[in-house]
């Protein structure tokens, strides 16, 4: 592996930058890869767009910024409008499939794999761990870092005392990625 | 001397530019600051107010810039290591403190996260616009000394130098970060204390009485004390002789800014730092600073697949500005090529420097993002013709 | 001093007298930059005897003043003593004070220097009551450039830049500093030498923010210019049209060109300051994890 | 004054830097006894400065001293000079600190 | 705001029916960029209905902001609009109206922008009477950094820079515009729509200081943080906790964490503004040589 | 235009700078002045409170500097001419609201009447060390221009130039005096009103509706309006579009910065002002500004009476500077001899300009004074061996 | 809603620009006769909005409208936009001025 | 004539700088020659040392400072100290002989002439006017400038309503000029 290029996108609010965050961190800190993490949001932040670039590498990471990304994690429809044309032909888009409608705005030949993260998260108890579904779902389907890794850097960034929720919302993602992949290699 | 191990958190993490710079503050031995909230610097105040009552020191939000920039100069001469932490704008206004601090001679860091300008400007993106300014925003003659980091581990790293920097030289130290610098989450690894060396303050051995706040040796920088410990020294902002009294004359006035500007000036080749790859012979030399180096890098490595010898030239510290390493170059080098975040500050330097013996191609851009790596490699490119 | 002439030179050293303002002051500077009849002289002998009768050690008391000829006080105190920025005395004297929390920071600065330009900090010191003592000398005028119209120059007066009178509301500033929170707020003229002193025992014994406005007179661009006399003509019209109200509510000691001048001590109460405030409440936070800031630092 | 008991006129005499003297008054005005006066000379920078022609009046409070804002006068009470030259050491009379 | 579906969208076009608030916009830049459940944009509404009860001619009336959530409230008003630097929108207002007083001049923008770094602004132009109608959206914190304390912040809530809980002391806002001399200040909160379109529109009437406080919340940095709920959780609370005081004592009327929230019109009172003054007194001066200024101007 | 009759106060006088600085603004027709005080530049707005009544307009001295330097943005978009004045410590506050003034291009005049820096200095002694500041001292990328008068007619003359300058190109002007000429009293001559030619605003002619408030034409200027006209404008100091409405992009930055910065660069050759005095084919050529030309002319006519073929370049316009012409001359000058009152600062544009095709030799001075007239006769005459 | 008489459930009724509601529940807490909801569906940003499941009760005050911080919903009494058909021209129902 | 340069020196309240304005004014308005003044006030200037330099000459004027005097005009003792050794060994001083005494600081070869300003200035009812004696007796002494552009000078230069006794002042200082150099002449 050279340099695989994430982008995550979605609403303020939704932890957006923690679900980068989550990845960069089980990269470099659990996996020993290299990870820079970019951020992006505007003055009008609050409740907007909002979005993360994460490259993870095996040497030193020079140029930062994330152009057209190996992976697409999206959680909300303006993220999914914005993001989706940059997405490599030969890329994953990683997707809240309750909210987001696939059309033809994804590359041809783009992979595209959906969760209903938003329903999980509410059928956890807590509709704000959305975005640990999303880590999950990230790790079962791209294997990308290893699931010790993912789930050491989930323990790590979560408020102290969630961490068993936290965990909890990563194995329902990282299930549902692992029998979709499993299925779409049946199916695929 | 080694870090005080209460500011040291060694491990290694995964944090940003801001937090990083933080940590480097407190385990330089920084317990005092003031600042003022601004996009995108606030994260280092943030970090620095959740961690100090721990640490033991304070932090307290002013009401404003101005404020800040002279309350870390009340609390150097009290004894602490202080910094102030700001953008764009705030730094504007912290411009006649500056200047206090260069005539006074007083110790601090002053980071400044770099944003559009001019103006409120691009609040939330990056640019390297500053760096003329913290050369020549204060009015009068005066010398300081820049730094400009281009990862989270450099914010940690740079920054205990910042401090070391501060304290020997006894002048404003600027650490000239930027809005991508800033937000980017890397690792950093933070070292064990006994592994940071940090400089203390120029603490004079002298007696009250027979110590003269402003008399300085051979190396220009006059020693220390602070208040409360009986030498009752006097501290201003007018021209002054070496007890520190007021000397309203054109003789003083000599004396003591030329001083102020030779300390800097006369240890001008111990202050740079450079970091240089291939430039020794060189066709072409690429020179840059902060975040814009590492997409410069990245430019320089594909010029070199193309075949171009091509030579990477990094200013760690803006200013002074390494003209005597540059003006060597120019004795090889074809061509200068200079892409920064801003329409053309630090090439008017290289230009100096150089001298008209090669050729100087600037890429200026106005800021909000970084460079394409694309742009700097045609540049280079159509150097190396 | 040495080489100036004293009446009664011989007795002096004969006995090794001095006057008692002197050990207080930079006596290489002196003679001071001050013009005759200037009242801040004075005050700085209040000072003096307020620093004696406090019993301090003076190795633990800095002074910071702004620009001004008020500024220039810090610059002759035999103290630890800063001459800053216009207007910036205060958050100076913050820092110190809360880098090193064991100094007595006393803040000693003209009416323009502290609440033109430095409103600001004025208003946001008091809310926090932050511990530090200001003296205000009151001039009613920028001295130091030459007497233009300052926030607490009465309407009526000419200054430079109200060349037919002031017609400009000013500041009424014990109101102003007991609005934001200063726990002791007194005013005294230059002629209350007695009671002045007095006063600024009472700050330097009081913990928290401290507010102390002596009225005084410049003569060369305040009185003079507007046909009211010497430096003494204000002192005796402060001797006639003072009248001394304690406890009076601050609201009601606004001053009007020449009339009447309510002085007193018109504030005096508890509140804890920013650093106590902070120490108590990391300490309800972290418990024993947190050592109190400052608290020994003083010695240190 | 070669003696080293001072003359006793009163309960105090003033000590007075006449160099340093800007003539305003202010010790002149407010001494509560009336006991000093302007000079009819002038000092090197022009100003009359205070002399004492009624001595016996002077009680030594020192207020001219207080109200001086040139710190060319104060006073002294005889019985603090006394005081002075009962002691042995010839320490300026004034509190220890500063 | 076309290509934005609505409800009743046909019996609006129909009917040329449209949101009274719209004209008062600037429509192309709607939506704006503030959180759900902010309360800025519900004061937009009190001061859009305040602007058609005065009637006044809107060319005439110019809005200045400073940097800051609020501080966008400026670049959505269809009027001549000031967006400029962080605390400088009172003398960036004073400009204006004193170079042209024929402008209703409206300042709009945070706590922090107006009492921190804005601070002295504020305290001079209220001194000088400046015919000025400041209009402060206190949200208790700095919102568009991202929920810092402000010199508003009760004690006792977390920001981001007071990370344990505030320990610092707030100001009272309507004390201290009323302790520098305003001559009219009110506040109301979000929750109060109709009390603070009816201040707004005295304010608009009113010539001199006006100080108009709309409490309102931040839920994204100051209510979530420290679990008070969205929005409208602290409108209820707004709506629970207030007293109508009208005339209270300024002094009485601070606010503490959750508290208790003394609302109502606390000054309104007459004083000559600063033109005014000027104006007089030059005519005093100068007699028929002296033609009053800006009298006409307007009109110009 | 001519100028209008009431503020003219034709004539001839017996005046010092600063006064002759205020006759020069009442004269192109400014009617509104903020200011706060601060010597040696006081007397500019004295003057100016004791005039302004009978002239009609308003001075106000706001409670700080900052404040001076919006109120008068304030007031220019009111509709006035618009001016403030202060000194090195007021300068170096009013850097924020420089930067406000170029990015929402508001025509103003900003005097600086130097004095020794840096900080409080030598309050009432001479220096000329802002050059640098004003050019650089606000964050992000921004152009000004800058004027610099040497005698109290100049002070009148180009202070009208000034307003001109900034309501041509709706640009901060700066107005360098130095505390000599600011207190220097000679001869002033004021012509008549009719014989003063002072440029109006960039009104616009279109109406309401058809109107951008940031649309630029060819000459990149765009038209202006005040407020009150009815055309319900926007005004940001964030980065804009057209409208004026906030664009938060590089695209935006990019478009918006360029132009501001383009507006003066493309008009350089329109703008700059330089007096010469036998240059052409000169051995050596002098370059100076401000005071220190006057002192410099003594010394060239010294050299020439000596043999030297010496001539003298003097800036009126500091900025831009005029590094084309310099660069011309670099082709036959053996030297440029460059005296200033600061430790090198236009010494550097002039290495820049010359660009080592021949020597140039600074005279330094950390101001209080002026220089020696030997001391720039000495250097010309190494200069010229 | 063919014809150009609106249909009068109630006094009034209100006009919700949905896709600009933050769903802050602003209106439907104070609405005096608490006649509206939020909708069960979610807009393009994910926000529920109002909907007016009790049309009767509406009287058209417009509070939600005042109170609305996005500017997304106001109400209007059928009298007024009887006045407003009434009235040839089809000018905004709101004052002259802006 | 070419040059002549004068230093006035005294205290701060004495009207130095006024006496230097009414010597420029004469020559640059209402004798068609070319004069610059220069200022000189520390911070201190309040009641302290104060001078005026003063260059008159047929053309205009470079370099503005005046180094080594032509003329002297001193009003008090430390003016005396610190400007009395500038004097060219060709030039004149002219001092107030109450206040000043003369010693070696003085160049060997300068002239010396000394006025009773003050007294006058007191019989004329007005200490303030001391300096209008000083320009008088310098219009008197040196002939520098006509009588009649000096009068006129003084008079612009005076507050309104205090212009005849202005002139009184200057008339008193010019005849005793006029009448010591008419001495000096017959005893020298
Ligand atoms: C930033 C700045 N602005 C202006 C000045 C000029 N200045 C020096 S002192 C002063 C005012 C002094 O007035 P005040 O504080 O009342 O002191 P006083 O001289 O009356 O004692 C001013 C405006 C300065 N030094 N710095
Ligand atoms: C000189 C300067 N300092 C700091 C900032 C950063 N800043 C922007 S808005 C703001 C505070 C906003 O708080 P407030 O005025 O209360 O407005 P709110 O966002 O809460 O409505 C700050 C500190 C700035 N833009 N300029
Ligand atoms: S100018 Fe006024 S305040 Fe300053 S020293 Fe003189 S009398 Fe005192
Ligand atoms: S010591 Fe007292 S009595 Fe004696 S002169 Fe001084 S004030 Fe008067
Ligand atoms: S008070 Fe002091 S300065 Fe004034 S007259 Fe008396 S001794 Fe002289
Ligand atoms: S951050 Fe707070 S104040 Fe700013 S828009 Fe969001 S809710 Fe409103
Ligand atoms: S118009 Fe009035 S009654 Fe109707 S929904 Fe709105 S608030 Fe309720
Ligand atoms: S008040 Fe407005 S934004 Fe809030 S729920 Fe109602 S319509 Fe939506
Ligand atoms: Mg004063
Ligand atoms: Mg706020």
């Amino acid at each position: 592996m050279a340099k695989s290029e994430i982008r995550v996108g979605g609403l303020g609010g939704q932890g957006v930058i923690l679900l980068g965050h989550i990845i960069g961190k089980a990269a470099s800190i659990y996996d020993s890869k290299h990870a820079t993490l970019i951020q992006a949001f505007g003055p009008e932040a609050r409740g907007s767009a909002c979005s993360a670039q994460v490259t993870v590498a095996d040497e030193a990471i020079g140029y930062p910024y994330v152009k057209s990304p190996d992976y697409l994690v999206i959680m909300s429809p303006d993220a999914y409008t914005q993001f989706a044309p940059q997405l490599k032909p030969t890329g994953t888009l990683l997707y809240e499939n309750e909210l987001i409608t696939i059309d033809d705005r994804l590359p041809a030949g783009a992979k595209a794999l959906g969760i209903p993260a938003t329903r999980f998260a509410e059928e956890l108890g807590r509709r704000l761990v959305l975005n640990i579904v999303m880590v999950g779902f990230f790790a079962g389907v791209t294997g990308l870092l290893s699931k010790d890794a993912m789930e050491k850097a989930v323990k790590g960034s979560v408020p102290k005392g969630t961490e068993e929720l936290n965990l909890r919302a990563f194995r329902k993602g990282y299930e549902y990625g692992v029998e979709l992949i499993g299925a779409a290699t049946v199916t695929g | 001397m080694h870090a005080d191990p209460k500011g040291v958190l060694t491990g290694i993490h995964f944090i940003d530019g801001d937090h990083a710079a933080c940590e480097g503050a407190l385990a330089a031995g920084c317990r005092f600051v003031a600042g003022y909230p601004i996009t995108p610097s606030t994260e280092v105040v943030e970090r620095f107010a959740s961690r100090i009552p721990l640490v033991g020191g304070v932090f307290i939000q002013m009401e404003d810039e101005i404020a800040s920039s002279i309350a870390i100069l009340g609390g150097a001469w009290a004894g602490k290591k202080v910094m102030t932490v700001t953008s764009g704008p705030g730094l504007s206004l912290m411009m006649e403190h500056i200047g206090l601090a260069v005539i006074t001679e007083t110790p601090c860091v002053i980071v400044d996260v770099q944003r559009g300008g001019p103006s409120t400007g691009l609040p939330t993106l990056p640019a390297q616009a500053d760096l003329m300014q913290v050369k020549w925003g204060s009015h009068g003659d005066y010398e300081i000394i820049a730094l400009s980091p281009n990862s989270p581990q450099e914010c940690f790293d740079l920054m205990i130098k910042a401090f070391n920097l501060a304290e020997t030289y006894r002048v404003p130290v600027f650490f000239m970060m930027d809005e991508v610098v800033g937000h980017m989450t890397e690792r950093v690894e933070i070292p064990a204390p006994e592994d940071i060396d940090v400089v203390d303050r120029k603490w004079t051995t002298k007696k009250p009485g027979e110590y003269n706040v402003y008399q300085a040796g051979a190396d220009l920088v006059p020693e220390m004390v602070k208040a409360g410990d009986g030498y009752r020294i006097h501290v201003t902002g007018l021209t002054h002789d070496e007890r520190g009294y007021p000397a309203m004359n054109p003789v003083a006035q000599d004396k003591l800014v030329r001083r102020l500007i030779n300390k800097i000036r006369d240890h001008r080749e111990d202050i740079v730092d450079v970091r240089e790859d291939g430039v020794e012979g060189a066709d072409v030399v690429v020179v840059s600073f902060g975040i814009t180096s590492r997409v410069a890098q990245a430019a320089v490595e594909q010029a070199r697949v193309r075949g171009v010898k091509v030579g990477h030239l990094r200013l760690v510290i803006c200013w002074p500005f390494p003209a005597t390493r540059i003006a060597q170059l120019a004795e090889t080098a074809k061509a200068f090529v200079v892409p920064e975040l801003n329409m053309g500050q630090m090439v008017l330097e290289v230009e100096r420097a150089v001298c008209g013996r090669a050729a100087v191609l600037p890429i200026g851009h106005a800021g909000g993002t970084v460079h394409e790596p694309a742009t700097i490699l045609n540049k280079i490119m159509e150097a190396a013709q | 001093m040495s080489g100036l002439p004293s009446l009664n030179a011989n007795l002096e050293q004969e006995f090794g007298l001095i006057n008692p303002v002197m050990p207080y002051l930079r006596q290489d500077r002196i003679p001071h930059i001050w013009c005759p009849g200037c009242g801040i002289g004075t005050t700085v002998n209040c000072f003096a005897r307020a620093l004696t009768d406090s019993g301090m050690d003076l190795d633990k008391v800095a002074i910071v003043s702004g620009i001004g000829c008020t500024g220039r006080v810090a610059g002759y105190m035999n103290l630890d003593s800063f001459h800053t920025t216009h207007g910036r005395a205060i958050p100076f004297a913050t820092g110190l004070k809360l880098a090193n929390p064991g100094m007595k920071v006393v803040v000693y600065s003209g009416d323009g220097d502290l609440t033109a330009i430095g409103g600001n900090h004025f208003v946001h010191a008091a809310r926090r009551n932050m511990d530090l003592m200001i003296v205000c000398v009151n001039n009613f005028t920028y001295g130091m450039t030459g007497g233009q119209v300052a926030p607490t120059t009465p309407i009526g007066p000419t200054q430079t830049t109200m060349p037919y009178g002031n017609f400009e509301n000013p500041f009424n500033l014990p109101f102003l500093a007991d609005a934001c929170g200063a726990v002791y707020v007194a005013r005294w003229t230059v002629y209350h030498v007695k009671q002045l002193a007095k006063a600024m025992l009472d700050g330097l014994n009081k913990k928290g923010f401290v507010f102390i406005e002596a009225m005084s007179p410049c003569p060369t661009l305040y009185s003079r210019r507007n046909r009211l006399g010497d430096g003494v003509d204000q002192l005796k019209y402060y001797k006639e049209k003072s009248v001394i109200r304690n406890g009076a509510d601050t609201k009601e000691v606004g001053i009007a060109y020449q009339g009447e001048i309510v002085v007193g001590k018109f504030v005096d109460r508890e509140r804890p300051t920013w650093l106590d405030s902070m120490n108590s409440h990391f300490g309800s936070v972290f418990g024993d994890r947190f050592t109190p800031y400052g608290v020994t630092d003083g010695q240190e | 004054m070669s003696s080293n008991a001072p003359v006793k006129q009163g309960k105090g005499t003033i000590f007075v830097r006449t160099e340093i003297c800007k003539g305003c008054s202010f010790c002149i005005d407010f001494c509560p006894t009336h006991c000093i006066e302007f000079s009819r000379e002038f000092n090197a920078k022009g100003y009359h400065f205070p002399v004492l022609p009624r001595p016996e009046d002077c009680t030594g409070c020192d207020l001219c001293g207080l109200y001086c804002p040139d710190f060319a006068i104060y006073g002294i009470k005889f019985k603090d000079i006394e005081k002075r030259r009962q002691a042995a050491a010839p320490e300026p009379l004034v509190p220890a600190q500063p």
